[in-house]
């Protein structure tokens, strides 16, 4: 029976130094029990560990011992760590039934390769210890952002100041919406006045921003002014007027109306 | 001299890897041992002029040295990055048809009338774009700026006037929205609500 | 050939300015007109025999081709990116193993290798990096998700695919030499790998 060539990643350290020999008697100081249980990545890992160390055939493991120790281990842990214990004692468990197992003696026919009722555990641990080397291999191959270094060069960019297309219906479709929403609260309805009222509100705003005043009439004056663009305009002049946006004044009866902004 | 090759190629495979412009102080770090300033900048230098008939152009900007693409290639290199079409979020639209339909409007009603905080981003950008602009100041508390939309608005979205929006109407009665209160003044051109004001709404007519 | 020559010029700028490998696609949208697919792979073999002796290697990963420093200077490099990407804790490197050499896998694949409950956090890291990625959902009780290395994860690691990854096979061998009697067992384990190996990705739904 061959051992196998041990593992160096499998042996732990405390405090960054390495531990050459587990403790026999399995004493360790509390507070380094702790470094150590974080040492292991659960119950195969220590199986590994135990195996490795006590020169074990994983392929002919000699449950007694191995449960033993095992055992041994968890109760020290049980004694520092509880809420690791959870997963290392199904592993109790587990070695147990096995142990248990082979002591019953098998009828001969039973007696056939892969039927050893540690098989189930061995392929756990080979897998296990497969995956772990492989990720320390994988640790190895140098990583981009780390210690890979990929070239990111600068160059000029052309910034052409494109501005987003906007359709007269995505307009409409947001108004929409806004509408649709409002509708929704009622202490927000919209008023829903004419269009044509909110642009004149909006042409005579521009025209007193150019002009200190003007005069009411000149409002009105331009030809051919259909009657309906007139009353707009007149609805217009009273809506700014009421929402505070322009003043009108007049310095007499029968004088002038000027309007005027605020 | 064989030294010196080394510590050359070694600053420029730093250069050529970085993503960001490397001081002479950060270049120093590459060794554990102290490299004179005078050292990086004279291999700098030689590596200026051993890139230049190359793709590269080592240069020096404000927070260091940096190898960019020379400037012939930037009608290529755009080609492969291209800009992706901007958009308007849909906040920005949104203030925009408020603007457009019921101006002229003040930040407030903007924000009453959509029931959210409006982002000042909306604004600067409809106004870069020209299209809206402040166009007076409401006499209320605080004096709060006006907005209309513009010319430049009627005239990128190839209306002769905001009466060529589309009509909103159709849609509101859609809502079923109360419209018991529409007056019919000129062939309902007209239509003036201020329900939601409380106010006496005979009083233009009168 | 004055046009050869620029056309590789202006490869070698894209390949040097670019944040991600380039595939042979996009560096077709350098150019306005076509340009044949094995005339760039051409450019792109010779770019790589003109930077061989210099401070670059120009090589081929999952998603394209890259420029990377020459292995020589990572310890400089490093010296100067004092926070770079962190190494990950064992842990979360078995979990990265698991999910590279035996994807597609569930969370419950991961408890039972490692024989432990699984970290969200590992997964979350590895997400984050966007290293593993869900690549489908396991026909079985609970559909838990099933787990997969992105291309992203071959690119950072240098991989053309994850048959490039380092051989598991070989250390199932060497554990092979000493098992002549349980050979059953360990065929199934070798076995079982060699089906992950042959498993394409899209075959996970099987």
């Amino acid at each position: 029976m061959e051992n196998l060539s041990i593992n160096p990643n499998l042996q732990a350290k405390i405090h960054g130094e390495l531990i050459a020999e587990f403790p026999q008697d399995l004493y360790i100081p509390p507070d380094a029990l702790e470094v150590y249980l974080e040492s292991f990545e659960g119950p195969l890992d220590l199986l590994l560990y135990l195996i490795r160390k006590n020169n074990l055939d994983i392929l002919n493991i000699p449950m007694l011992d191995l449960t033993n120790q095992y055992m041994a281990y968890v109760d020290k842990m049980k004694q520092v760590k509880l809420e690791l214990a959870a997963d290392y004692l199904l592993m109790t468990a587990m070695l147990i039934e096995i142990k248990s197992r082979m002591l019953v003696p098998k009828p001969e026919a039973a007696e056939e390769e892969g039927d050893d009722p540690r098989s189930e555990l061995v392929r756990k641990l080979i897998e296990y210890e497969l995956i772990k080397e492989a990720s320390l291999n994988l640790n190895e191959i140098p990583q981009l952002g780390h210690d890979r270094f990929a070239t990111e060069n600068y160059f000029h960019k052309v910034v052409k100041t494109s501005f987003p297309e906007v359709s007269i219906d995505d307009i409409f479709d947001a108004w929409h919406n806004v509408v649709k929403r409002a509708s929704q609260f009622s202490s927000h309805q919209i008023d829903r006045s004419e269009l044509s009222v909110r642009e004149h509100m909006s042409s005579i705003l521009r025209k007193l921003e150019n002009e200190e005043q003007v005069l009411f009439e000149d409002l009105f004056l331009k030809d051919e002014q259909p009657i309906q663009k007139l009353v707009v305009c007149f609805l217009a002049i009273l809506e700014l007027s009421k929402e505070m946006m322009i003043k009108i004044f007049q310095q007499g009866n029968n004088s002038k109306i000027y309007l005027t902004k605020i | 001299m064989e030294e010196i090759i080394k510590l050359k190629e070694v600053i420029e495979a730093a250069l050529l890897t970085s993503s960001k412009p490397l001081s002479i102080d950060e270049l120093q770090k590459l060794y554990e041992e102290k490299i004179d300033r005078s050292t990086i900048r004279m291999i700098i230098d030689e590596l200026m002029i051993d890139w230049k008939d190359k793709t590269l152009d080592l240069v020096e900007v404000a927070s260091g040295y940096r190898f960019e693409a020379k400037v012939k290639f930037t009608e290529h290199l755009m080609r492969m990055n291209p800009d992706r079409a901007p958009k308007y979020s849909r906040a920005v639209l949104e203030v925009l048809a408020i603007i457009a339909y019921r101006q002229p409007v003040t930040r407030g009603d903007i924000e009453s009338i959509r029931g959210v905080a409006l982002n000042p981003n909306a604004i600067r950008q409809l106004s870069e774009r020209e299209w809206i602009d402040i166009i007076g100041v409401k006499e209320t508390p605080g004096r709060p700026s006006l907005y209309g939309t513009t010319k430049h608005f009627l005239n990128d979205f190839g209306l002769k006037d905001l009466s060529e929006l589309p009509d909103i109407q159709k849609f509101e009665e859609q809502l079923n929205l109360d419209l018991s209160d529409t007056q019919v003044l000129v062939n309902s051109v007209v239509k003036k609500s201020e329900d939601q004001k409380n106010t006496d709404q005979e009083s233009y007519e009168e």
